[in-house]
């Protein structure tokens, strides 16, 4: 695990944003970090700073009105949160790239798609506009999308969805970057076309070997693609672990929800688990745990005190008190329980 | 493209026959003859006039007679400049207008649209309450005020430019400056408004996402797009420009098509004010066509015809 | 025992002018039967019509062609005011995007009670509070939520809010046009939840339509499976998913990704090639099981059924 | 001419300081400012001071005005009038051209003056100047006779017969007019409609051509004319107009030096009146409230006529709102415009103040004539004209008559110049500011207007024995000028006793005025100024 | 399940691990006041401070343009030729080295030389050598306007008023500049404010009519529109204006005749927007009728634009109206409006330009204020903004 170099490291990341009504606590102390060639996948409810936490690494927080608190960014060892916008801008799309979740805006509808795939190319490479117009045909071509020398020159409307959402991925993939953020790349496609672009995703991942944050909240995409799971509840990380861990071992109750309220193809029971109320106002987060009033099996202390980051196993980690030593035994819902016994039945990580 | 050109061709053509229509028969609602003076006139003397202009026909006939001109180019002639066709009217004056216009539009514009910029980029800074006063102002004072402060600074106190009169391009500047007011304002409004909007969008993050420059991320993703709205507005504008403004014209002494047409309507004289209404409309559709093909080639997604897509 | 049909549409077609002499056949000759108290599930790629053919039921859309019977009452065609007035009753609405499905201008009272407004089903402001409060309550909400205004809801509570508005009404039939897709999965289940217990102590029908296919599946009794315009596949919704006949079928159901990663690191994907199909003859909606129909041509019945009888 | 209602044109031509430029070439060029374009160049067409003032310098009728008003001799070299005073004969030069090398012939005058009164024409100022004064011409006029009868022949190319219908002791002088300017027949018929608009369908055969001119032209020049067959005479090379009709921007022109001359708002006049090229120019137009006795009862009482006549502060007017050298008009026929025959006395003099300003007599008047009347308040519409300085002048009239009549309401009504005529045509109105300027050295150009049912009356005043005065002096005394004097004298007297019109000003024109500009002179009536004697001055 | 250690340090009390009480679910609660989308809009708007300045500026002037003409004796139209084009006087603020109230007039004289300028001074202003002040500002050389002075004639004592106070002068027929411009500014608020209200009537109706029921209905009326916006609205005004007598109702009838259209094609445009939301679609599920959908529905989601669009027609008017006094044609004297006040003072701009700057400055401040409203009411109705 050690000699697993860390690409990434956010240590105690805490963004604020200064609004009308007061300080809204988007993010409050995240802790994780990215291994080289490794698909990390944040998942939470909206709302729960997902996007914050990748636009803070991008170092495209908007202006005046967010306030990084306190924290640091560790990319290959050095804190992005130090570095000046124009350092940034030498790393934004040369060595971390971002995909965003709507194919449908994230293309500038007034240029052709050829000169804004070039754009990256030209600025971080270096490369004549005839260099990177061949490049650019062969991302297009990578990317899966026919006849590429024509496309080129059309406008992002002449492209159905997936494919733009092929164009988005061919820019971020430009300059082969060390790290690949993706915000809910495939939220807004049809299952059919998210499964083309997942597909894509992992078969790139396999060639450039790049690292991926990959930030959805359908957890059927969790399953799909990620190595490492992060699941975030009010600005927290609230468990983290392997895919194998989260899915068929989850500790922190907040996980169980989200697994219960999603139906497998074979669950037949009468009611889904549902996470009551809906998520905390960030304005005044609660004292104690800010997840403790939607859970059923909250304790005491979670009132007064946010629980700290239980390790359950290297690579597994949750915070919540149930963790506790002196914690009551808690059986996870039915649901949930299931899932476990499947995982039990295939061997688990082990 | 072509087809569809030719369509909206078509479209405008049948706008202004309604427009040549309408105006004809308000036009014959409204007092007034070419017979200035009636009284002097004997009634035979009245009635050769009349004839001459086609006015003792029945409506109807004179009606077909208004529209087989029209068709021809005639637009019939002046009661005011006798024996003048009023085709020859507008000809002579619609140059110095169209010329002023064009002028302020195109400066007008392009400062505004810088102005626009300097605002949404340093978005709620200094600069932008500046430029956005100035655009206030500029949208607010009535222009015949800045003719007269600009004709007493520039041309009587500093002498840099003609008091007045139609000349050289020396004589274009002040009144050029005047009307470029109101476009330019206009313009800066638009461009901050939707400038501000852009820099939010999803596409601009994306480039940043690229590591563009924030020069490059204006310029390259942000104006072009910010200008689309703009040109909805720069047409009427347009067409409000190239027709001359009567005020400007009578302070800058300009022999154009706007004091024309205010002293065609003072002096009742009707087929002017109706040759003047036709060309002012022909125009209005005109541009409005070339708005809308300017649409499609700023903005890909208008696709003109809108068959392909 | 035969069951009572609710909704029969017979060949229903709508087509929409694209332009100048084109048209977009977005349903194109679509039959289906709902039964009195079961959830009908609609599914199928963006596009391909499920919420047309939803619209054209409820009479949002007049139809282009075909029939829908609603208690044997022909739904389109002249009716007077009355009629209409009953058979909006009797059929209401859920839509999809909870962000403008409410009237941001109206408060929850007033938006509960638009349907008891129209329909005069209550007798003054008094009733009219009770029947608003009885109704949010129903679905979750407090009595004090009537005085708010929708952009103080979350999703998933706006979600609720369009729910008790149709319910007001006390209709017979619900269609639901993607309830759940623009809320978070944790909410998703709420909602999901509400409705099944609703349907439960109501004895409501409902037309379902999504695209996750597991929440579909979950809640329908049968799915009916849209592609361009056309119902492709009829059937259970277990039969549908354990043995899918239809090739777009198939590839819709293995690009769905599952929450369990052992399933996903083995599923494969199927793509599917329209091309495949024999456009050389019609193709025709066929019962090829008892209650599991396939839109096919002759030669490709012959052959599903086989590969039906072979998986056996 | 006709008198327009507005009281001052916003800008009239100015002379101004020779351009460098131009001197280079040592051409002698004039700037002038014209107040608008020239409506009409055909002299049986044009109606207004431009086509009257462009007419008068690039053509020549049988006579021209000098310096003092008298006739001098243009194409006529001299006349003979017969014992009865209804044959001139005019005796023509033989040295005058066309400016396309014709020579100017009796011909030309009968063809203009034909053409001037044929009714196919449709001139206005043809039958109106010519009806009464050359015989047949109102018969012509009406269709009852054949153009060829109209009272004027050639005798030979160089005898003009004119054939009068009764004595006209002013013939002379009308024939300065441009109405009575002659035409060459050929040119003219060869243009047909296009005749007149623009530089290349016009003949000249005065001092001056006109030259890059259109009939919507806002630039022209008028050319020395070398063909006249008094070139010598004539020292400008070319003298350049340009319309300006903002006063302030006609006098920034004149500061920058780009025009010789400018006239003065009454605005400007303070700023302007210790300007050293600051010059006041009389004229001999005459501004008075018409008072229709048709429309408004109450008008048709005398005594509320008289009170209105008197009930307003004319001085106040003069000095403070016009402030340009218009002088106080108390009677109708303008000072320093025509002398008594025998005693060389000014008409005005003679006859003095007809009315005054006196609010005691006013309201005095005005009391009887409500209490004549019945009623004691009064409600009447003031139509005015819109230019500028008119409409401060229409309210402060308006203001003075509500004020000091008590019980008197005035509605102001502005309305542009073509509009007032309208209504005025249809006589829907009941006060009217209007203004009368003279067509020919006669006071019966003004007391003419108010002839019972005359052309310009218009207001429904009708008194007996001033229309048989004026007819006498037309016809019987037309031989004894003194005799036709002492008739109009009466009349005018008559006119203010019936208070048929309230007098208000006669006009004057203020301007800046560059030295360089010599040997221009104004003229009581026709072409406002005469140019052929002009010469360039040095600057200073 | 085992327990595992954890990473804190902190020590946590045994007795609190218990299964806290399930309180009633407080999730659902709404905490904070209700606040409409109007409330949300309102506090937008009273949080930009050019905007709020601008009410109170606005409101300040339509008060004065009713109490200003009462603040002094001094009607309309008592006009008094001996006291006509009298400079602003104010008390207390003439004592001020303000320039502008000090009930004098000022001007630089030239000459050749400093007598000569001088007298050019003196006979400039009456020959009232008492009153006159003389401050030599270059002696000059003899040449031609070498010299020059600078002169203060102080018209109130010439004239004998040293009570009389003008706060802004008279005009050129002694009128008081003061009432007239309140009066003036009266007239003109009242013609923009009628003739934006007859625009929006009209405007909102044309465009939901268009915009609601779509196809052949809004096809037809968008081309009778686009035929009246092809004719220029100036022709229409000005023939307006001939065929009507001048006066308030004429210029606020040829003001709206063409004035909806913009509002028209605005409200058509969000109405076409809206109609196919949601929440129409379920109203329309429910059965309710087309009126009371636009109504209920429509309308409210509009007014936003509505008013916006209504803040910006005002001024257009007051500008359209001082346009048309420009050219003649505007309100009938002694009336007086802002435009027909700049109108003459245009023509006193060398002499007296403080009869063009008074109504000059007040049309500038209406349009800058209501500019400023406009653009911040767009700001308050768009949700955005909310924060
Ligand atoms: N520009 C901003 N101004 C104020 N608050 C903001 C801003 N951007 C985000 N927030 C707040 O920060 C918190 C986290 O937002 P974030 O966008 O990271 O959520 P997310 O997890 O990405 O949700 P989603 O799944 O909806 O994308 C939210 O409470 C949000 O309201
Ligand atoms: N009002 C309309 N006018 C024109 N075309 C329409 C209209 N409504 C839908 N369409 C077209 O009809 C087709 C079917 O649309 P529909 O909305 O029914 O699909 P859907 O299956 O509901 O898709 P989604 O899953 O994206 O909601 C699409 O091609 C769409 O573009
Ligand atoms: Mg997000
Ligand atoms: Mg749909």
């Amino acid at each position: 695990m050690e000699n697993v170099s860390k690409l990434l490291e956010v240590k105690d990341l805490r963004v604020s944003f200064h609004t009308y009504n007061g300080e809204v606590q988007a993010v409050r102390g995240v802790n994780f970090h990215v291994n080289k060639g490794e698909t990390l996948a944040i998942v939470g409810e909206s709302g729960s700073g997902k996007s914050v936490t990748t636009s803070a690494i991008m170092g495209l927080l908007p202006k005046p009105q967010a306030e990084i608190k306190s924290g640091q960014i560790l990319f290959e060892g050095e804190d992005l949160v130090k570095k000046s916008n124009k350092e940034m801008q030498k790393i934004r799309g040369a060595d971390i790239s971002m995909v965003f979740q709507d194919p449908m805006t994230s293309l500038n509808p007034t240029m052709k798609v050829g000169n804004q795939i070039m754009e990256g190319l030209i600025k971080h490479q270096g490369l004549s506009r005839t260099e990177a117009r061949k490049k650019a045909v062969e991302l297009l071509d990578q990317v899966g999308i026919p006849h590429p020398e024509v496309r080129i020159n059309q406008y992002p409307h002449q492209f159905s969805g997936g494919m733009r959402q092929r164009v988005v991925i061919a820019i971020a993939l430009a300059c082969n970057p060390k790290l690949l953020i993706a915000d809910e790349p495939t939220t807004a496609l049809d299952v059919t076309i998210q499964a083309q672009i997942l597909e894509l995703m992992k078969d790139i991942q396999k060639q450039t070997e790049s690292a991926i944050i990959f930030i959805t909240h359908d957890l059927g995409v969790v399953a799909n693609v990620a190595d490492r799971v992060a699941v975030m509840y009010a600005g927290k990380i609230v468990e983290m672990g392997t895919v194998d861990d989260i899915f068929y071992d989850p500790r922190h109750p907040y996980t169980w929800g989200l697994l219960g309220s999603m139906p497998t193809l074979d669950s037949e029971e009468e009611e889904l688990y549902a996470i009551p109320g809906s998520p905390p106002d960030m304005l005044n987060p609660p004292k104690g745990d800010a997840f403790a009033p939607r859970n059923k099996f909250a304790l005491e202390i979670d009132l007064v005190k946010e629980p700290p980051m239980f390790q359950i196993s290297d690579t597994h980690y949750a915070a919540t008190w149930l963790l506790h030593e002196h914690a009551p035994k808690i059986e996870p819902p039915a649901s949930v329980k299931k899932r476990m016994e499947g995982f039990a039945k295939t061997g688990g990580k082990a | 493209m072509v087809r569809y050109v030719l369509r909206r061709v078509v479209y405008m053509l049948i706008t202004l026959f309604i427009i040549a229509t309408l105006s004809f028969f308000l036009m014959k609602m409204l007092p007034g003859s070419p017979l200035n003076a009636e009284d002097k006139l004997s009634e035979e003397q009245k009635q050769i006039v009349l004839e001459k202009y086609g006015l003792n026909d029945p409506v109807p006939v004179q009606y077909v007679n208004y529209l087989a001109g029209l068709v021809k180019g005639d637009l019939g002639i002046s009661f005011a400049f006798s024996n003048t066709p009023v085709t020859d009217i507008l000809m002579d004056r619609i140059g110095p207008s169209a010329q002023l216009g064009a002028q302020a539009l195109v400066v007008g514009t392009i400062l505004g649209v810088l102005l626009g910029l300097i605002a949404a980029v340093f978005h709620n800074g200094f600069l932008d309450y500046t430029s956005t006063i100035i655009a206030v102002i500029g949208t607010s004072i009535p222009n015949f005020v800045f003719a007269g402060i600009l004709q007493y600074f520039f041309a009587s106190e500093l002498q840099w430019f003609p008091v007045a009169l139609w000349g050289d391009f020396k004589h274009t500047v002040l009144p050029t400056m005047a009307l470029m007011i109101f476009p330019m304002a206009t313009a800066a409004r638009f461009v901050r408004t939707e400038m501000v909007e852009v820099m939010g969008s999803n596409y601009i993050k994306t480039a940043r996402a690229k590591g563009i420059g924030e020069v490059g991320i204006v310029f390259k993703h942000g104006l072009r797009n910010a200008l689309i709205p703009l040109i909805t507005v720069i047409g009427p504008m347009a067409v409000s420009l190239m027709t001359g403004s009567m005020v400007i014209e009578q302070i800058f002494a300009i022999p154009g098509i706007g004091e024309q047409f205010v002293n065609s309507v003072i002096m009742n004289d009707y087929p002017t004010i109706m040759g003047t209404t036709l060309l002012f409309a022909a125009l209005f559709v005109a541009i409005i066509l070339i708005i809308d093909l300017l649409y499609g080639l700023i903005d890909p997604r208008i696709r003109i015809g809108g068959n392909n897509s | 025992m035969e069951r009572e049909k609710i909704l029969e549409v017979k060949n229903l077609k709508k087509y929409f002018p694209a332009g100048r002499k084109k048209i977009i056949k977005a349903v194109d000759d679509v039959s289906f039967d709902i039964y009195r108290g079961e959830t009908f599930g609609l599914v199928g790629e963006s596009g391909s019509g499920k919420s047309t053919t939803g619209r054209t039921i409820i009479r949002l859309y007049e139809a282009t062609g075909g029939q829908v019977l609603f208690n044997n009452e022909d739904v389109h065609g002249k009716k007077s005011k009355e009629e209409l007035l009953k058979f909006n009753r009797k059929m209401q609405m859920i839509f999809q995007d909870p962000s403008s499905s409410l009237n941001p201008r109206m408060n929850v009272m007033d938006i509960i009670a638009e349907g008891l407004d129209v329909h005069g089903l209550v007798k003054n402001e008094q009733e009219r509070r009770e029947r608003v409060e009885e109704l949010l309550e129903v679905v979750g909400l407090n009595r004090e939520h009537a005085t708010r205004f929708p952009h103080e809801f979350s999703g998933g509570q706006r979600q609720r809010i369009g729910i008790a508005r149709a319910l007001a009404v006390e209709p017979e039939f619900i269609i639901a046009d993607e309830p759940i897709s623009a809320l978070d999965v944790s909410i998703q289940a709420q909602v999901v939840n509400l409705l099944k217990k609703l349907q439960k102590e109501r004895g409501l029908t409902y037309l379902f339509i999504a695209h996750d296919l597991s929440m579909v599946k979950y809640i329908s009794d049968r799915i009916g499976v849209m592609y361009l315009g056309n119902l492709v596949e009829l059937a259970d919704s277990d039969e549908l998913y354990n043995n899918p006949v239809h090739p777009y079928t198939k590839s819709l159901l293995s690009a769905i990704p599952l929450p369990d990663p052992e399933y996903e690191r083995n599923r494969k994907r199927i793509v599917y090639d329209p091309s495949i199909h024999d456009m050389s003859e019609e193709p025709e909606f066929r019962e090829i099981r008892p209650n599991h129909w396939v839109r096919c041509t002759r030669k490709e019945f012959e052959q599903y059924k086989k590969e039906l009888e072979e998986r056996e | 001419a006709c008198g327009g209602g507005d009281s001052e044109d916003a800008a009239t031509e100015g002379e101004g300081t020779e351009q460098s430029a131009d001197s280079a070439d040592g051409e002698n060029v004039l700037h002038f400012i014209n107040g608008d374009t020239i409506p009409s160049m055909d002299p049986s067409m044009a109606t207004d001071e431009f086509g009257f003032q462009f007419i008068g310098a690039t053509m020549e009728g049988l006579y021209r005005l000098d310096e003092n008003a008298q006739p001098v001799e243009g194409i006529a070299t001299g006349h003979k009038v017969s014992e009865d005073g209804l044959t001139w004969t005019f005796t023509l030069r033989e040295d005058a051209q066309w400016s396309n090398g014709d020579p100017v012939t009796a011909h030309d005058f009968v063809y203009a003056w034909q053409r001037a009164v044929d009714p196919n024409t449709g001139s206005e100022y043809g039958p109106y100047m010519m009806s009464g004064v050359i015989k047949n011409a109102e018969a012509v006029n009406e269709g009852e006779v054949p153009v060829e009868e109209l009272g004027v022949t050639a005798e030979d190319d160089y005898t003009l017969v004119v054939e009068l219908e009764q004595p006209v002791p002013y013939f002379e002088s009308l024939t300065t007019f441009s109405t009575f300017m002659p035409l060459n027949e050929k040119f003219v018929e060869e243009q047909g409609d296009k005749f007149a608009t623009s530089t290349d369908t016009l003949l000249f055969n005065g001092p001056y051509t006109l030259e890059n001119w259109t009939s919507t032209a806002q630039e022209w020049d008028l050319v020395k004319n070398e063909n006249y067959w008094d070139a010598d005479t004539v020292q400008v090379d070319r003298i350049n107009h340009v319309v300006v009709k903002d006063p302030a921007t006609s006098v920034r022109l004149y500061e920058e030096g780009s025009v010789d001359r400018a006239t003065i708002s009454s605005d400007l006049v303070d700023q302007y009146s210790t300007h050293e090229d600051y010059q006041v120019v009389p004229e001999t137009a005459v501004f008075y409230i018409k008072m229709n006795q048709t429309r408004n009862e109450a008008l048709a009482n005398v005594n509320i006529r008289k009170a209105i006549s008197m009930g307003f502060n004319k001085d106040a007017l003069v000095n403070e709102i016009l402030n340009n050298g218009s002088i106080v008009a108390n009677g109708l026929i303008p000072k320093d415009f025509v002398n008594l025959p025998d005693s060389e006395e000014d008409f005005r003099e003679v006859n003095g103040d007809l009315v005054t300003f006196d609010l005691e007599k006013a309201q005095e008047y005005w009391e009887k004539g409500l209490a004549e009347l019945g009623i004691d308040s009064l409600e009447l519409e003031l139509l005015g004209g819109d230019s500028e300085t008119s409409k401060v002048m229409n309210e402060y009239v308006a203001n003075q008559l509500s004020t000091n009549l008590p019980g008197l309401t005035v509605n102001l009504k502005n309305v542009p110049f073509e509009q007032r005529l309208d209504l005025d045509t249809n006589m829907d109105y009941d006060l009217q500011i209007s203004g009368w300027g003279p067509d020919y050295l006669d006071p019966f150009t003004f007391l003419s207007l108010w002839i019972t049912d005359g052309g310009n009356n218009k207001m429904g005043y009708s008194n007996e024995e001033y229309d048989a005065l004026l007819q006498e002096a037309q016809s019987e005394l037309a031989t004894d000028n003194a005799a036709r004097y002492e008739n109009f004298l009466e009349a005018e007297k008559i006119l203010f006793e019936d208070a048929a019109i309230a007098p208000i000003y006669q006009s004057a024109e203020a301007q800046l005025v560059s030295p360089k500009v010599q040997g221009v002179h104004v003229n009581p009536f026709g072409a406002t100024y005469e140019y052929k004697w002009a010469s360039v001055g040095s600057a200073e | 399940m085992e327990k595992m250690k954890h990473s804190s340090t902190e020590s946590a009390p045994k007795e609190l691990f218990v299964l806290a009480q399930q309180k009633e679910d407080t999730s659902e609660k709404i905490s904070g006041p209700s606040r409409t989308f109007f409330q949300d809009a309102r506090r937008t708007f009273f949080k930009n401070k050019f905007a709020v300045l601008s009410v109170i500026l606005l409101i300040i002037i339509i008060i004065m343009s009713f109490v200003g003409p009462t603040m002094n004796d001094h009607g309309i139209d008592d006009q008094d030729l001996a006291r006509a084009k009298m400079p602003a006087r104010v008390p207390v603020l003439e004592n001020l080295p303000i320039p502008g109230f000090e009930g004098v007039l000022r001007d630089e004289f030239k000459g050749s030389n400093v007598e000569e300028a001088t007298n050019n001074a003196y006979s400039r202003y009456d020959n009232q050598k008492d009153f006159i002040d003389i401050e030599v500002l270059s002696e000059g050389d003899g040449s031609k306007n070498s010299a020059e002075v600078r002169a203060t004639y102080r018209v109130y004592e010439a004239k004998g008023m040293e009570d009389e106070y003008f706060w802004l002068g008279t005009d050129s027929l002694g009128r008081d500049q003061w009432t007239r411009l309140w009066e003036g500014t009266k007239v003109s608020l009242l013609i923009a404010f009628i003739a934006a209200l007859i625009s929006l009537v009209i405007g909102v109706a044309y465009g939901g009519i268009a915009g609601y029921y779509g196809g052949k209905v809004d096809d037809v009326l968008m081309r009778i529109l686009e035929v009246l916006v092809g004719i220029p609205s100036l022709v229409v005004i000005l023939l307006m204006m001939l065929v009507l007598d001048p006066g308030i109702t004429s210029i606020v009838i040829a003001l709206t005749i063409t004035g909806w259209t913009g509002m028209a094609r605005i409200v058509r445009g969000e109405v076409m927007k809206l109609k196919n939301q949601e929440f129409v679609l379920a109203a329309r599920t429910l059965g309710q009728s087309n009126k009371r959908i636009i109504i209920k529905h429509l309308l409210p989601n509009i007014s936003g634009i509505i008013i916006i669009n209504t803040m910006f027609t005002i001024p257009d008017a007051i500008f359209f109206e001082a346009f048309l006094s420009f050219i003649g044609l505007g309100i009938t004297p002694p009336q007086a409006s802002l435009g027909t006040l700049i109108n003459t003072g245009f023509d006193n701009i060398m002499l007296y330009p403080y009869m063009l700057w008074f109504p000059a400055i007040m049309i500038s401040v209406i349009m800058i204020a209501f500019n400023l409203i406009g653009d911040g009411l767009r700001d308050a109705f768009d949700p955005k903004m909310h924060k």
